[in-house]
């Protein structure tokens, strides 16, 4: 049994990389491994909106990551900075940023690139999709 | 030992890239449009990686180059294989 | 070649790596909605959405094969294709799903000053 | 004089496309053209985001582009399809998909396909930014 | 008669895509990332295009590129030239 | 070559053409003010992130040079940079900025391997 890290750096549907990131953790713990987390870093952050609402017959990425939580309380973390600049906050950055609404919730939680490194040196395993 | 994971096709920056920065002991696994590269057996990674260089098969089949890879030879994994594989080599390097 | 009011759409993002080619192919039918002739020109790895063996695509994923037998459907029936590229791709038109037709690359061009309307994707 | 419609499809922040649009829409104005219309598809649906917070020395896009409407009554339209699968909406569609924010607001609107075949009908020019 | 605007540098497939629809009359402008196209004065289409291909100077100074530009005798223009091309070219296409 | 605890970041976008360029740099940045040792590889286009002579970028768009000169404060001293690529792109080390240092392409695998953790950009 070995700690997997994943960094996950693809908007959904703009890019393939959540959907390979995603089939990659079920299959790792399948396989009797564990996820440490996973880190959302440059398009990454997207797949933490809470507002996505894809066709009915698309998997709809946020909910995929929220259930993959749910399963085996696995740490979402996504990048702050990343995060701001594309338009994605959790409501405390909302009231700091004098904004009216906001699009991350937990199980997702803003935090800074220290988290990835951190991830990075725990994780006897570290897999980029991006 | 350092396993490669490409997801661009042949011929991309990041193929190149790779192909520069894999040592003898590598491995590599091709994924995502990386798996385009069924179409040309003629690449020189194929030559350059020998037996240590895999198609994701879940990949072909979306992409029906499923068939493509079997005339040509070319080995595949599945997720479980490509698994197999980050459990063997401590590090990985995706290449975008 | 008589200029065409039609709208070129070009194709040219393989399916599965990003939405542009969902979007592109969106867009030719939406304009074919609307009852205007619509032309699609495939270039590069755009030819890739034209595969027959297509699967579905990972779990949850969209295949894009649906999407190209119904253009027929909406009287989409120009899907031109460079022979050049094919060979590039080590593809024969075989492995192609049928109405495709087979142009020189050097016809290209032409086919853009052509059409008035074009958007490319 | 001539109308000249723009297509926008790069995200701030991860293309330039957003950018040099911007910097041509200014520039066709300032030569006493006319902008008949910007129309957002692809990633481009990003610029219309409300919660776009960029660091104080990067030039807000969401802000800029309201700015050219303000300025010269310049419509805003958004493809819904490419915006509700990559978490954007405007209050009413967040009603409709029961969500409890939103984050597309006027100038910018919702809109269909048609808009874009219907801009690039009606301009003079019609110059894609991707 | 198009105008053919390239966002991506020579060697990507964006640009060898414009390259197979230029036709004898079109101008092309290079913007963004194409604008590196001034460090290669043996790129192709500058040949293929001979004078009717040029490098936005904005684009070009903000990547450091103007004063290679320059010693490369390549053409360049500011927002403006570029401006008056699209009042001269009816349509566009931009490659990305 | 000895193995090294220090993190390698592979910068391998130019600047402004997206943000991997300046989010690679920030991961290095944050890296360096943990405490970590950061090396810093440049590969293809991430060489233009050290030409010195760029400008402050369209209207708007921040420059990359300032954080360029950041990285001595940080204690990144090591930015490798092969001498096949800058040959490719027809640049000489003049146009660089201060502290470069040239290495073979052939010398890239072995860097890799040398480093326990790697992050590319």
């Amino acid at each position: 049994m070995m700690q997997y890290g994943l960094l996950v750096m693809g908007a959904p549907y703009s890019s393939p990389a959540p959907h390979s990131a995603l089939r990659f953790a079920h299959a790792v713990l399948d396989r009797g491994h564990q996820v440490a987390g996973v880190f959302f870093y440059h398009d990454g952050v997207h797949n933490a909106s809470s507002l996505m609402a894809p066709p009915q017959d698309e998997l709809n990425l946020h909910d995929a990551w929220i259930e993959l939580h749910q399963q085996h309380a696995i740490p979402l973390d996504v990048c702050i900075a990343a995060a701001l600049r594309r338009g994605l906050m959790s409501e405390s950055e909302a009231q700091r940023h004098g904004k009216q609404a906001f699009n991350i919730a937990s199980p997702f939680e803003l935090t800074g690139l220290g988290q990835l490194l951190e991830l990075q040196q725990r994780s006897a395993r570290f897999i980029t999709f991006a | 030992m350092i396993l490669h994971i490409l997801t661009k096709a042949p011929g991309s920056s990041a193929a190149l890239q790779m192909q520069q920065a894999v040592a003898g002991q590598d491995s590599v696994v091709l994924i995502e449009e990386a798996v385009t590269a069924a179409l040309d057996p003629t690449w020189k990674a194929w030559q350059q990686c020998q037996s240590r260089i895999y198609l994701l098969s879940e990949d072909l089949l979306a992409r029906g180059l499923a068939t493509i890879a079997v005339d040509n030879q070319l080995p595949t994994l599945e997720m479980g294989g490509f698994i197999s594989l980050t459990e063997k080599y401590e590090k990985s390097v995706t290449w975008y | 070649m008589a200029a065409t009011n039609a709208l070129l759409v070009i194709i040219r993002h393989a399916p599965h790596s990003s939405n542009w080619l969902r979007e592109g192919l969106d867009a030719a039918l939406v304009a074919a909605a609307f009852g205007q002739p619509v032309h699609l020109l495939f270039m590069g790895k755009g030819i890739l959405a034209l595969l027959k063996e297509q699967g579905s695509g990972a779990p949850g994923q969209k295949a894009t094969l649906p999407t190209i037998d119904m253009l027929e459907m909406y009287d989409i029936d120009k899907l031109w294709v460079t022979k050049e590229a094919l060979q590039n791709m080590h593809l024969s038109t075989d492995s192609l799903v049928d109405g495709v037709t087979l142009i020189a690359e050097r016809e290209v061009a032409g086919l853009l000053q052509q059409h008035t309307k074009i958007l490319n994707f």
